[in-house]
């Protein structure tokens, strides 16, 4: 039992984030089937629960996990309230909770054991914010799910895109529970900005691409940029032409051009047929890459604190580039890429044209 | 003894483009055992939803105890003591009769909203409930559920609650549908029974009963009052006669009508 | 404003396609079938599927997933749903759920929980423009279908026998059968209908909606309110109710973006307590 | 009338209100079970939330007939409020409860004018009306609930001023078993009442409810009040053991979980509710280990075989051959 | 006369439980036949039995040369039987109109000549089944059964709720109706008088049993007889 290294992942695994588990659990197990199962001597147990975004079984799932099974380490988190809802038994019970998908920005705060493997939406959105004015695009009508995330992304983009000497005419939020987007586009449509700018969970991006393209707004002259969660590797490939040219800011892009990227993809799409590895992929890749390193680091010996210690400045090079955990906030640092979709052997792709690089997390420094 | 309990003026009841009530006004006098008959479709069902408040009228008042009662709630002129049964029994369908009639006790003394106590352990509900069974022949099955009781025995569990709530006018809409020809009159002579003061309106189409019954009838046709009187002045009416009770000779062959002559 | 009012009645139409199945099967039927939305994905996922997979055209996909669907739904009501008819509400809607559950993970097992993307034909993308109004060609698409639909609805429930034959059925089974209805054909016919139905409804809408295995229980209160606010006694409720809510929803959307998701619902709150048996019922209803 | 028959009357009325054996037995077992196995307090204390939520459900749907496919609004208020209480006022958790309960019945009392009238899609429709967009008040008043992010981490002063809930699950546990079955005992009385039997009356058959006197409205008002006041202090049960509160709570899922739990328990009587929580949270908890992915199927495989065969022969599998002909 | 209906050895009941006890009896065609009893004594079992309502145990059933027995609920209908159930059961969500066209079938009898036989039902056609008086619905039960275009008609209490001068012409509608076309009748009735007068035959069932058949004069003329079987005098 002693040489048992346990690492709870509770996810999303059905639901309307199921998309989200799959992802972030094929991830960690492409990580352990290529790195082995025993690191320091220990032998690493993965024990993954289902939460179905209901925060309450998150928070009970992890009171079980850190009482019955006595696991080292919480990882996954499919959504915020998810992640804070088990910060508190994190800080506890001294398990480092290695958050692997959730986005908000204030995550990392809720407790000192939480620290975060996937992006947060700030990063992502005032990069874009940053190449848009240098890019033609003068005005912006923000478009974002009517929640945290969504209201996260509109607020980092409309900051400093308008510190940058552009103009946000108008902010729309859109209903999470929402079938039809054409009223929100025939009104962008009719204001008539530069750009509009979009924040949706992935899935209902893609509707809204072919709408966006259905009503003829390209023609009209207005781009669309938005988040990478848009054009969501995982779906880009089915949205078909209407997704072409689309500008978005992320962190990972599944065409990122390294060797150990492709390493990566390739490892990932013969483990997983017909899956693309997106960016939660890596979110949980990496994550597993940090529980790793910080066994390794511990020496297998030690609790929970020695564990966050040793993920603190850890930096190594992931498939999406090089990263690293600020040892003070214990979020992720990283490159923030620039792409456009692209076609390229029938497929398309988002394809990275300019990179800002060793981002921190700009919703904590007030 | 001879005062106007229940009455109304000029009552109509539209549904759409059918006039089912059309300027009704019809008095019942203390103790009075009135029969109200008239053609299928005449409107005597409408009328009694209209006294009770189950339908409200298109226009017309309805007075009970010299108070006009026209605009007030149903459960409240059920407490102040008019009381109807219904033409199709309307039971509760997963309760006893003796919890139904428990229960009918305990509203009809004012104890439906007490919340603490225990359904019957309240003084005297579970003996007037019982009284009732027995009285109604409900005993053997008091504790079977409504919905499984055959359809004679849940009749006479209608008229039972009806009584249950203590009348001062009681409305009985063919009470005796569906009632073995011989238990009939006996059921009639419970109703006929009940203490001097109370009034009771009656409508029935076996006339063996009804002319039996009744001191006083009044015949609906076609939503219209055409005429009121003694059972004797109703027998004796030819339009009566063309419109309701039929002249043939052949259907006294066997009819219950034959059964008058007594009256 | 002409853009949003077209905008509006399409939306409403197409949420008109996807319910008025479900009006037929809850309303004619009187049985709560939740599991609607389960059918729907169905017709949904053999459009996608053919067209994916087989290139097939998509005009020929539709009449394809309204017979899956239809299929689908004979199959299973002989043995599933026949012997529910008969029983309380409440355990019909635990059935349906359950059935609803499992359609969720039987789709994510076999076909992957990532939405679905449809390619529609080039013919159906495009937008025409006349002066200030501007008319997507699917959303143009939409509306006639449906159109057709409700004049071939109305034309079997009110012009042939068979829409009083089948709530004959409903009202007394036993009765019924007893005066010649042929209760079992009637009732299996119906639901396989309405069961194409909503097929039909789900190849239509995954374009619009996107299609993923959370579809049934995603949109099963949208299918809901248009049953419940057009009254469940008629074909025409539901389409006046659908094109009601659509342009409600879609005019608030556009003129008080802020209102969202609230516009939808306080409507439907408003009219049921000001007409709690629907919209439209048949005249008199129950007493 | 017979004298010596009427005892007869008033006992067979009083038996159906008797506590029978296995009733504290049962109790007994519960409140054992934090004791007894520690590791599952906290899917205990959660099944006895939901157990209580599910008896309010109960009240309304079993006893007066009333179908709700919008109850977590309740539950949600009163998870809410008592986050805030906590939050802004004091942490006790004592008065926080009360003020949930009191909160949540005087929305119970407004929101029941909604569902006097109408069929039952007419009520499940404006039920789930008003949940769906109390939910979406709690995503737009994010300066007061905190949008999808919820009220996270309060803290909760130790019950009875001695008890602090822990992550172990098993404070937390007793102290939503004990509310269960103070609720219980509650409801318990009611039912039995005369009171409870006008509701049943009124669920059976509403014409005649009227017919014999009864005050159709104001009952539905009054028991819909205080079903409310259980599902609050539900809600707030679930934010006090869990210190926090969140969308989920007012979520669509969470009222028709509970209405199927009520269901499948059984409704019209009290043990429904909580044996359907046990049951669904215990299957729920045993498939989603065995299989994360597809527990649905299974739970949902569970539904249809439970109401083809039927609650009752469920329990008694050797009808189920010779049953299905009848 | 020709034998219309034949039952033989007839037991029936509701689920496990069996009421009708080898029941045996026939009809002519054109026969009137006046099915007596006391309460619960099964003669609504035996109506039902005939339309294929409840469960049969044993014996069989011909009408004509057809073996009804073995026929599905459905399609007695199309064999020949026309029934009014006892309780009336008029289709709730259906016109009047509806009612009646719902279960048609092409003959002699058409919703038009029942609206003639039955004005009031004629004024009322687009009324609801349950927007109907209790004697409307009666009325519409009776022309229900008729439109079937059946050879036998099966009448559970029809006169029950109507009123009097109604009862005597229908009484004399389905006397000429039987004479005139030919068409056979099961009267159920708690007035043995009333019905034994157009009868040509009695069945008196007791406790599931036939306990007496003859012609209906017969009966008619025995007042102790009928008293006996009865228990009623009238
Ligand atoms: N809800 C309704 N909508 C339309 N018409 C109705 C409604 N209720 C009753 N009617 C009509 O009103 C007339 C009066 O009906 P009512 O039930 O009062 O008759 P009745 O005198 O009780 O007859 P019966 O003796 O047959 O019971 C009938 O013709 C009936 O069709
Ligand atoms: N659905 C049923 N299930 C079980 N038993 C029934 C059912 N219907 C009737 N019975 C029983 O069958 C017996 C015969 O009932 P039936 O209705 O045939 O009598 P009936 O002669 O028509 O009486 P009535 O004069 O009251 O109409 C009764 O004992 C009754 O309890
Ligand atoms: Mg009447
Ligand atoms: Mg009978």
């Amino acid at each position: 039992q002693d040489n048992v290294f346990k690492i709870g992942l509770i996810l999303p695994m059905t639901g309307q984030q199921a998309t989200t588990g799959r992802q972030v659990e094929a991830g960690v197990k492409l990580w352990m089937a290529q790195n082995g199962d025993t690191v320091a001597g220990k032998k690493v147990q993965l024990i993954v629960k289902d939460d179905a975004s209901v925060p309450a079984n998150t928070r009970r799932l992890a009171q079980e996990l850190v009482v019955n099974d006595h696991v080292n380490v919480l990882a996954g988190m499919g959504i915020t309230p998810s992640a804070l809802a088990v910060a508190p038994i994190a800080t506890q019970s001294k398990t480092p909770l290695v958050v692997m998908a959730a986005a908000t920005s204030s995550i990392t705060e809720a407790s000192p054991f939480i620290v975060r493997s996937s992006f947060t939406l700030p990063q992502a959105s005032v990069a874009l914010a940053d190449w848009a004015p240098k890019n033609g695009i003068k005005t912006v009508v923000t478009l974002v799910s009517d929640y945290g995330p969504g209201i996260d992304a509109e607020k980092f983009f409309k900051e400093r895109f308008q510190f940058n000497g552009g103009k946000v005419t108008d902010s729309l939020r859109v209903p999470l529970m929402n079938p039809d987007f054409a009223p929100f586009l025939q009104k962008v449509r009719d204001e008539k900005p530069d750009a509009l700018f979009v924040f949706t969970p992935s899935g209902a991006g893609a509707a809204l691409m072919k709408q966006f393209g259905e009503r003829g707004m390209d023609k009209a002259g207005i781009r669309l940029i938005g988040t990478g969660d848009i054009t969501d590797d995982d779906q880009l490939n089915q949205m078909g032409d209407v997704a072409l040219g689309v500008v978005t800011s992320h962190h990972y892009s599944t065409d990122h051009n390294s060797p150990m990227n492709k390493k990566f993809v390739a490892a990932f799409e013969k483990a997983n047929p017909g899956l693309r590895p997106n960016f939660m992929a890596v979110g949980g890749y990496d994550g597993a890459h940090l529980i790793y390193d910080a066994i390794k680091k511990s020496g297998g010996k030690g609790g929970g604190e020695a564990l966050v210690n040793a993920m603190k400045g850890d930096l190594f090079e992931s498939p999406r580039g090089p990263i690293y955990i600020d040892a003070q906030t214990r979020d992720i640092v990283q490159n923030i890429y620039l792409r456009k979709v692209e076609k390229k052997n029938g497929q398309l792709w988002n394809v990275e044209f300019d990179v800002i690089k060793d981002v921190k997390d700009p919703g904590k420094t007030k | 003894m001879n005062d106007v309990v229940l009455s109304c003026r000029g009552l109509v009841k539209k549904f759409g483009g059918i006039t089912a009530t059309n300027d009704v006004t019809l008095e019942l006098r203390r103790g009075a055992r009135h029969a109200l008959i008239g053609p299928n479709g005449a409107g005597k069902t409408t009328l009694i939803n209209l006294l009770t408040g189950v339908l409200e009228p298109t226009a017309g008042t309805i007075m009970l105890e010299g108070q006009d009662i026209s605009r007030v709630a149903p459960h409240l002129r059920v407490r102040r003591g008019l009381v109807r049964t219904f033409q199709i029994n309307q039971l509760f369908a997963s309760m006893t009769p003796l919890q139904t009639l428990a229960l009918v006790v305990s509203q009809q003394r004012g104890l439906g909203a007490r919340w603490w106590r225990k359904l019957g352990q309240d003084a005297g509900v579970a003996e007037r409930a019982q009284q009732l069974l027995e009285q109604f022949r409900l005993g053997e099955v008091a504790n079977q559920r409504t919905e499984h009781l055959a359809y004679g025995k849940r009749r006479l569990l209608e008229i039972a609650i009806a009584l249950a709530c203590e009348p001062r006018v009681l409305l009985l809409d063919e009470p005796v549908a569906g009632v073995p020809a011989g238990e009939r009159e006996e059921l009639l002579e419970t109703v006929a029974a009940l203490p001097a003061d109370v009034s009771v309106l009656l409508i029935e189409h076996d006339m063996d009963l009804v002319f039996s019954f009744a001191n006083r009838m009044t015949v609906l046709v076609n939503g219209t009052v055409l005429t009121e009187g003694t059972p004797a002045e109703i027998e004796a009416n030819p339009e009566v006669k063309t419109v309701y009770l039929g002249h043939g000779d052949e259907i006294n062959e066997g009819l219950p009508l034959e059964g008058r002559s007594h009256v | 404003m002409l853009t949003i009012l077209f905008d509006g009645i399409a939306y409403g139409m197409l949420l008109f396609v996807l319910a008025v199945g479900l009006a037929v099967t809850m309303g004619l039927m009187n049985f709560i079938n939740l599991a609607h939305g389960a059918f729907a994905m169905a017709g949904g996922y053999i459009t996608v599927l053919l067209m994916q997979r087989l290139d097939v055209p998509f005009l020929v996909c539709l009449p394809i997933a309204f017979a899956g669907a239809a299929l689908l739904g004979a199959v299973l009501e002989p043995p599933l749903y026949r012997p529910l008819y008969r029983k309380p509400h409440l355990d019909q809607v635990l059935f349906s759920i359950g059935l609803v559950f499992m359609a969720i993970s039987a789709v994510d097992y076999y076909i992957g929980s990532t939405q679905q993307i449809m390619q529609l034909p080039a013919w159906l993308k495009g937008r025409t423009e006349i002066g200030s109004l501007g008319m997507g060609h699917y959303r143009l698409f939409i509306i006639a279908v449906c159109a057709a639909l409700t004049v071939g609805l109305q034309y079997i429930l009110a012009k042939t026998r068979f829409g009083s034959r089948l709530r004959a059925s409903v009202d007394d089974q036993r009765v019924a059968a007893g005066l010649g209805i042929n209760v079992n054909v009637v009732f299996l016919s119906t639901f396989a209908f309405g069961s194409g139905l909503a097929g039909l409804g789900g190849a239509l809408g995954a374009e619009v909606l996107g299609l993923d295995p959370t579809f049934p229980l995603k949109f099963m209160i949208y299918f809901l309110i248009v049953v419940a606010v057009g009254g469940t006694s008629s074909i025409t409720g539901p389409l006046l109710a659908a094109l009601l809510l659509g342009i409600a929803d879609v005019a608030g959307k556009y003129y008080i973006p802020k209102m969202g998701a609230f516009i939808v619902y306080t409507l439907m709150i408003v009219i049921l307590l000001w007409r709690p048996n629907g919209l439209f019922v048949r005249q008199g209803g129950k007493a | 009338m017979n004298a010596g028959t009427s005892p007869i009357a008033r006992e067979s009325l009083l038996r159906t209100a008797r506590m029978k054996w296995w009733e504290p037995v049962l109790w007994i077992v519960l409140f054992a079970l934090p004791k007894l196995i520690p590791s599952q307090a906290p899917i205990i204390n959660e099944t006895a939330t939901w157990a209580l939520f599910a008896l309010s459900l109960d009240l309304v749907l079993g006893f007066a007939g009333i179908v709700s496919l919008g109850h977590a609004a309740f539950f949600g208020f009163g998870a809410y409020v008592a986050a805030l209480f906590a939050q802004h006022v004091s942490p006790d958790p004592h008065v926080g409860l009360l003020v949930a309960i009191a909160a949540t019945a005087v929305l119970g009392l407004f929101a029941s004018l909604t569902v006097l009238r109408g069929s039952d899609l007419t009520r499940l429709m404006v039920t789930l009306g008003l949940a769906l967009i109390m939910t979406e008040l709690a995503n737009k008043l994010e300066w007061l609930t905190g949008g999808t992010d919820g009220i996270q981490g309060l803290t909760i002063a130790p019950v009875l001023g001695r008890f602090q809930f822990g992550f172990d699950g098993i404070v937390a546990s007793y102290y939503s078993l004990t509310l269960l079955l103070l609720f219980f005992l509650l409801a318990r009385v009611v039912v039995n009442s005369p009171f409870g039997a006008t509701l049943k009356a009124i669920r059976d058959n509403r014409l005649r409810a009227m017919a014999i006197g009864i005050p159709v409205n104001a009952r539905l008002i009054a028991i819909y009040t205080l079903a409310a006041g259980i599902a609050g202090a539900a809600g707030a049960a679930f934010t006090q053991t869990l210190g926090y509160a969140s969308m989920e709570v007012l979520s669509f899922d969470r009222s028709a979980d509970v209405m199927l739990m009520v269901v499948i328990g059984g409704i019209g009587w009290l043990y429904g509710g909580v044996l359907g929580a046990i049951i669904f949270k215990v299957v729920q908890s045993v498939l989603s280990n065995i299989t994360p992915q597809y527990w649905m199927f299974w739970i949902g495989l569970f539904l249809v075989v439970l109401v083809l065969v039927g609650r009752e022969r469920l329990l008694k599998p050797w009808t189920w051959v010779k049953g299905t002909k009848a | 006369m020709s034998e219309l209906l034949k039952v033989e050895g007839l037991s029936a009941g509701y689920g496990e439980a069996v009421v009708l006890n080898d029941v045996s009896f026939a009809l002519g065609e054109g026969q009137t036949l006046a099915l007596l009893g006391r309460n619960g004594t099964g003669k609504t079992t035996l109506i039902n039995t005939l339309a294929g309502a409840t469960r049969r145990h044993a014996g069989t059933i011909s009408l004509g040369s057809v073996a009804l027995h073995k026929l599905p609920s459905h399609e007695r209908a199309a064999a020949g039987i026309g029934w009014v159930p006892q309780e009336r059961n008029i289709f709730k969500s259906l016109t009047v109109h509806e009612n009646l066209t719902a279960v048609a079938r092409p003959g002699r009898w058409t919703p038009a000549r029942v609206y003639e036989m039955f004005p009031r039902l004629g004024e009322r056609k687009t009324n609801l089944g349950t927007q109907l008086s209790g004697g409307e619905q009666q009325m519409l039960a009776m022309g229900r059964a008729l439109v079937v275009n059946p050879r036998l008609l099966l009448l559970d209490e029809p006169l029950e709720g109507l009123a009097p001068i109604i009862v005597s012409e229908l009484l004399k509608a389905i006397a000429r109706i039987t004479r005139e076309e030919g068409l056979s009748a099961i009267i159920v009735e708690q007035h043995p008088q009333a019905i034994l007068a157009i009868s040509d035959r009695a069945v008196v069932l007791d406790h599931g049993s036939v306990v007496h058949a003859d012609t209906a004069a017969a009966l008619r003329s025995s007042p102790e007889l009928l008293d006996r079987l009865l228990g009623v005098a009238r």
